[in-house]
């Protein structure tokens, strides 16, 4: 009965244990190889880097892209090679083998050793980015996403952001100088009055931005490739964050977290200035 | 004590009795495949669209208006159908597929029969388990059809988008057809649950230590603990959202959220909690999906390798250490949710520690492999093509798993590339792998062969071709759930990836085709198969084909060894059943 | 290879050496008891999330009338296994007696109960917001939580008074029935002893 | 399960209605918050545990079943208090208040 099934499928495919172990390791060749061509492929890899803490996380990176690349790398020239070499050959017999405690306590250990130490290793940028305090000169800028806009506000002159409340948002009139406006700042709180509020994000270069994320109605993603920075921005929520650019230049902003038909359609830009470019833009969109 | 084993009944007469509302586990468990199958394919068709859109969103398809006209205004496919058939096609392929065919269907049937029981505990509940999943398959695929449309939320409903109907076309009556359907799902997966740990703790026939199960039981008794486990936590937050939904409350919906100029009353709490909640049931439920395929291929492996499995009980071991990982590292879908960044890092240590068990498992397939005699038959290609896309998903998670990493590809199609490598492709690899093992026994005739593997060197690379390039759109920072991605300058850049894969994916769907063509034709024409035709050790090759009623003729099985006594030396034939 | 196996986990017996139901019971109270732990986590999480949480309970009449209603629950348990041990004694008109008596109990509490949600639902409380006189600042969690939770343990308990006429009325229950209805039974009052402290004593006036 | 009579069920009753007694008790004193939660929650896994021991006789099963049972249960609702940290942010980063 077996033998007939053999038959039958090998006058179709002969060697197919061959066949199979060349079929994956072409596979694995071509994987690597793909991913070696789209690196040197502009668009195909991560935009470049322009925050301080980007460094650190390309460099993570790599070493993770490189553990589990010779982990995929060697796992599966292991398999084609049992597949090629342990192929049923007329009537023999498989090795009766019930496994090897030994080798099954030393795999434990380096595994483990390896995943926990990326795993500590990786803690380091995320604690820069999320457990310490952005400095105190740091350039405070509130980040706002609604259905399907981003709205950046500068807290103006005094440093200090206006009070909003969500009974005084109104999306008809987002001028610049608007208020209550769609942030809903309130007309009759002083620190709000030269809030400048816009749908660009503008900063200075080499300098630490402090956002503050929030969201009107779903959760939004504050999302910068180039800066290597992603945050949801969540309704109820103010969440914090800080970073430093480190080069001039327009990038964009894409939304992150499904928030709706036009998600895909969310998308602002930041631009990165120099400091007397940026004192130059705060005067001139300041309220009048 | 053994009289809960003995009791036997009459078979059923009559149609229906005997297929439609049957409590013999054979009927349901093929009930279940075929729920799966009918699903899958919806899911497949579906996946077809979002592949026609990304690589083409500002291309026309009348003929598609004709059968959609909301979707396609113009010809045009819109976004929120793009986003409702993402929606959709996620629910369906992880629930209606990948809960259902691997461990109801293929559970149903054999999981009795491996360990030597008449039927399952209780059969009348596994009756009932089966039509609540139907009726929550019809629900949810009633949502396509209300005024509205489907949901389009995203498979793992966030709120406040999923909370309040007015964030968008389909988050009405569809949203609310959707959690009704997954509730009932949660309910019928509970009863399936405890159904199975009842059976396999309960029913195993003299001699079958837990040990000698074989390692398909472990996959499905695993499973079932966490699925008893997880689904009552889902349950509880559907309930919940559909209270926010239709009640008022706002258990996931935070005060002063305001809605395009609305301002939305009540509110008080908070959408990490749904997060929490659903991750809480969701990363077990990845696992779910996945065990009894890693259950399924050891089972085949060993027999087609002829050998015993490489560390038996390593193997169990891992098994169920990655299911009691598996509810210690749910947080790793909510690093950047604005979860507390301290919790986060205990979440991505424990990610990577679950790593450890994988590779135990990985390492023992191979070594099961070694010093075979591998028997390259279509269950056997498949089974080897789940090893190889398991490591190949399995890696790209220990990326996401670091926190710092996953700040770059949370939410971009790098992990659609990991999941779909090893929940898309692996875990319905083993699917496939089961499948064509044990048609033979399901259905008393043998699937074509050659077709088989032509099925396999098809989709095999096909997939590969298909989710390889999604990692590359994810380092480059295209995020998912994107209608379209010609707005953005950074992506303009990968729009030929994207038409790759479209290729991809219709020419791997196309060969599909073998599959489903094989699969009938076997079903009425194929070759009658043998009792044991894989010359395989474990119970189920011990009855006769087709398997009569309550299994087992007068005497239940008694069993004298381990599951894979292949090759012993100095036995006769060179496969020792574990019932001889 | 071949030595005869008789552990209790060898096969051919239950380990535990109860019946499928019984087991089957143990499971379903374990995922149960997930969905109320997970759901009185919620109402852990939305109240140290709130401002202020209203505190509306005053000791009399609300906590000695809701101190009432978890006595007949308790009683209720007491009268359940009273049952169980008619039924071990193949005492019928006893077991049916008992259960009467248990069902008569859970009624009374899913009355009271309703009696109070009335109450409170004159008083303004809604899924969607308190009363204004609760507090300016007062989470309208409250009412979502308080009527979620009570409600889902109500359903519990009515469906147990169903089941429990069931078990009374079918000549054919064994007594390994009747014992499984009565773990379900008791924990319906289970759950409410962690309900009742947590939802009504947490939030008395001051 | 012979040893069990009548009386002992009694006994856990009054037990039980004296441990609902205290807990109402300390509400009615005014015990600070803080306090009477963690007082009424330790008091409610004493009547808890009462309740599966004698009234749901796990006490009388096997300690297999217990084992299979009670830590599963115990687990799950403490890893729920990992849910924990993220309500008391939910306070601190509130938009408004
Ligand atoms: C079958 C389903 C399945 C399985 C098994 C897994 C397995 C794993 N997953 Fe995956 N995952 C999903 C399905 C699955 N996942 C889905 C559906 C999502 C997206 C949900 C959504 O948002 O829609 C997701 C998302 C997801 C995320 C969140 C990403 C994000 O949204 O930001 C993370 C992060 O940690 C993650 C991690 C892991 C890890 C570490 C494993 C590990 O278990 C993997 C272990 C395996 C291996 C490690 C490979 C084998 C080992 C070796 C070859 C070892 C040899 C190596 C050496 C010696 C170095 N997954
Ligand atoms: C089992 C899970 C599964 C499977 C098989 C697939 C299969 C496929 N999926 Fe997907 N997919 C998901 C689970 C799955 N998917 C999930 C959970 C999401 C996330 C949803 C969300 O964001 O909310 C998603 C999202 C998703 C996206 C992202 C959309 C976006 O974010 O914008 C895309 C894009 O191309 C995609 C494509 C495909 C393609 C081309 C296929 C296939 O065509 C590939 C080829 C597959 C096969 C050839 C196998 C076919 C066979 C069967 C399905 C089994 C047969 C059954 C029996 C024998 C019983 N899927
Ligand atoms: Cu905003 Cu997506
Ligand atoms: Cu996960």
């Amino acid at each position: 009965m077996f033998e007939f099934i053999l038959h039958r499928s090998s006058f179709l495919l002969p060697n197919m244990g061959r066949l199979l172990a060349i079929l994956i390791w072409l596979i694995t060749a071509g994987t690597i190889a793909f991913f070696a061509w789209a690196k040197t492929k502009s668009g195909w890899w991560f935009p470049e880097a322009i925050s301080t803490h980007a460094a650190a996380m390309d460099s993570q990176f790599k070493i993770t892209w490189i553990v589990v690349g010779l982990a995929f790398f060697g796992a599966q020239v292991a398999l084609g090679y049992a597949v090629w070499k342990f192929r049923a050959k007329g009537n023999e017999r498989a090795s009766y083998n019930e496994g090897n405690t030994r080798m099954e306590i030393v795999l434990v250990a380096i595994t483990a050793v390896v995943f926990i130490t990326l795993a500590v290793t990786g803690q380091r940028v995320w604690a820069g980015l999320h457990l310490n305090q952005a400095p105190p000169d740091a350039v405070q800028v509130e980040v706002t996403g609604q259905q399907f806009n981003w709205y950046f506000r500068h807290p103006g002159a005094d440093a200090r952001f206006g009070s909003t409340s969500p009974k005084l948002y109104n999306d008809a009139d987002n001028t610049a100088g608007a208020r209550p406006g769609p942030l809903g700042i309130d007309p009759k709180d002083p620190s709000g009055a030269d809030d400048i509020v816009g749908q660009t994000l503008v900063i200075p270069v080499n300098r630490p931005i402090s956002l503050t994320l929030r969201a009107k109605d779903v959760t939004h993603d504050f999302f910068v490739p180039a800066l290597r920075l992603k945050q949801d921005a969540v309704p109820g929520l103010k969440i914090n964050l800080h970073f430093t650019a480190t080069k001039e230049g327009r990038y964009e902003v894409a939304c992150a977290e499904l928030c709706g038909q036009l998600h895909h359609q969310m998308r602002a830009y930041m631009r990165v200035v120099s400091q007397a470019e940026f004192d130059k833009w705060l005067s001139e969109n300041a309220p009048k | 004590m053994a009289e809960h084993i003995q009791t036997s009944h009459a078979a059923p007469k009559g149609f229906i009795r005997k297929y439609i509302f049957s409590t013999d586990h054979k009927v349901i468990g093929i009930q279940y495949f075929f729920l799966a199958l009918t699903a899958a394919l919806v899911g497949l068709v579906m996946s077809l669209l979002i592949r026609l859109r990304l690589a083409w969103p500002a291309s026309r398809w009348p003929m598609l208006e004709a059968i959609f006209p909301d979707g396609f205004k113009d010809g045009l496919m819109q976004p929120e159908f793009y986003l409702a058939m993402v929606t959709m096609h996620g629910t369906i392929m992880v629930f209606m597929v990948l809960t259902t065919a691997p461990q109801s269907g293929f559970g149903n049937y054999f999981l009795p029969i491996q360990i030597g029981a008449r039927d399952m505990a209780f059969p009348v509940l596994n009756m009932l388990s089966f039509w609540i999943t139907f009726l929550s398959f019809v629900v949810l695929i009633a949502a396509l059809f209300v005024v509205g449309g489907a949901p389009l939320g995203g498979w793992t409903f966030y709120p406040t988008l999923s909370a309040i109907p007015s964030t968008g076309p389909g988050q009405a009556l569809g949203a609310d057809l959707w959690i009704v359907s997954i509730a009932l799902f949660c309910v019928a997966s509970l009863l399936g649950a405890l159904n199975f740990i009842t059976t396999t703790l309960n029913m195993r026939t003299h001699g079958m230590t837990l040990m000698r199960m074989p390692l398909s039981c472990w996959g499905w008794f695993t499973t079932a603990v966490i699925a008893l486990l997880a689904f009552p936590v889902l349950l509880a937050a559907g309930i919940l959202l559909l209270l926010d939904r239709n009640a008022g409350t706002g258990f996931f919906i935070p005060s002063g959220v305001s809605v395009s100029g609305n301002l939305i009353p009540g509110g008080g709490g908070s959408t990490l909690l749904w997060q929490h909640l659903f991750w809480f049931f969701g990363h077990p439920e990845v696992y779910i999906a996945i065990l009894p395929g890693m259950g399924a291929t050891s089972h085949i492996l060993a027999t087609f390798a002829r050998k015993p499995i490489f560390g038996h009980k390593a193997m169990v071991v891992a098994m169920f250490a990655i299911g009691l990982l598996g509810f210690l590292v749910w947080g790793h879908h909510m690093f950047i949710s604005g979860m507390n960044p301290k919790v986060a890092i205990a979440f991505s240590v424990l990610t990577l520690v679950i790593g450890v068990p994988s590779a135990v498992k990985t390492f023992n397939w191979l070594g099961t492999l070694w010093g075979g005699r591998i028997r390259f038959t279509t269950p056997m290609l498949f089974a080897i093509g789940f090893v190889s896309l398991f490591v190949a998903g399995g890696v790209t998670g220990l990326v996401l798993g670091q926190t710092a990493l996953d700040v770059v590809f949370h939410d971009t199609h790098f992990v659609t590339g990991h999941f779909h490598l090893i929940m898309g492709v692996a875990a319905i690899f083993g699917i496939f792998a089961a499948t064509y093992y044990w048609f033979p026994k399901m259905f008393a005739r043998t699937m074509n062969e050659p077709l088989g593997k032509v099925h396999f060197w098809l989709t095999f690379v096909g997939v590969y071709a298909i989710f390889i390039p999604f990692h590359i759109l994810g380092i480059a920072g295209h995020p998912r759930r994107y209608a379209d991605s010609t707005g953005y300058e950074f992506l303009r850049a990968l729009d030929p990836l994207h038409v790759f894969i479209t290729i991809a994916a219709f020419a791997t769907a196309a060969a599909q085709l073998v599959f489903l063509i094989n699969f009938f034709w076997s079903l009425f024409k194929g070759k009658r198969a043998s009792d044991n035709p894989w010359e395989a050790t474990t119970l189920e090759w011990s009855t006769p084909t087709p398997v009569p009623h309550e299994n087992f003729g007068e005497l239940l099985p008694i069993v004298h060894r381990m599951p894979y006594e292949y090759s012993v030396p100095g036995a006769e034939k060179d496969y020792l059943m574990q019932a001889e | 290879m071949n030595q005869t196996l008789t552990t209790n986990w060898s096969g051919g017996v239950s380990p535990f050496g109860i019946g499928h139901k019984k087991l089957g019971m143990w499971l379903f109270i374990l995922s149960d008891s997930l969905t109320f732990g997970v759901l009185l986590m919620c109402y852990g999480y939305v109240r140290v999330a709130s401002e202020a949480w209203a505190k509306p309970f005053t000791f009399s009449p609300s906590i000695i009338f809701s101190t009432v209603m978890t006595l007949c629950l308790l009683t209720s348990s007491l009268t359940m296994v009273m049952a169980v041990t008619a039924s071990a004694q193949g005492d019928r008109s006893k077991l049916v007696k008992w259960i009467l008596a248990t069902i008569a109990a859970g009624l009374a509490f899913v009355v009271l109960h309703l009696i109070e949600w009335n109450h409170l639902i004159a008083e303004g409380l809604r899924p969607f917001s308190v009363p204004a006189e609760w507090g300016a600042t007062a989470s309208p969690m409250f009412g979502a939580t308080f009527f979620a939770i009570t409600g889902l343990h109500m359903l519990h308990v009515l469906s147990g008074v169903i089941y429990l006429g069931v078990t009374a009325a079918r000549k054919r229950a064994t007594h390994e029935d009747v014992e499984i209805c009565g773990l379900y039974w008791h924990f319906v009052d289970l759950v409410w002893m962690f309900v009742f402290p947590l939802i009504y004593l947490l939030s008395i006036k001051y | 399960m012979e040893n069990v009579t009548t009386r002992t069920y009694s006994m856990v009753w009054l037990w039980l209605i004296v441990l609902t007694g205290i807990e109402v008790f300390l509400g009615y004193i005014h015990v600070p918050l803080a306090m009477l939660l963690v007082s009424v929650i330790g008091l409610s896994i004493v009547k808890a545990v009462l309740i599966l021991a004698y009234f749901m006789h796990l006490k009388f099963e096997r300690l297999s079943l217990i084992l299979t049972i009670v830590p599963a249960m115990v687990i799950c609702i403490l890893l729920f208090l990992v849910f924990f940290p993220d309500g008391f942010r939910a306070f601190d980063l509130k938009s408004f208040r």
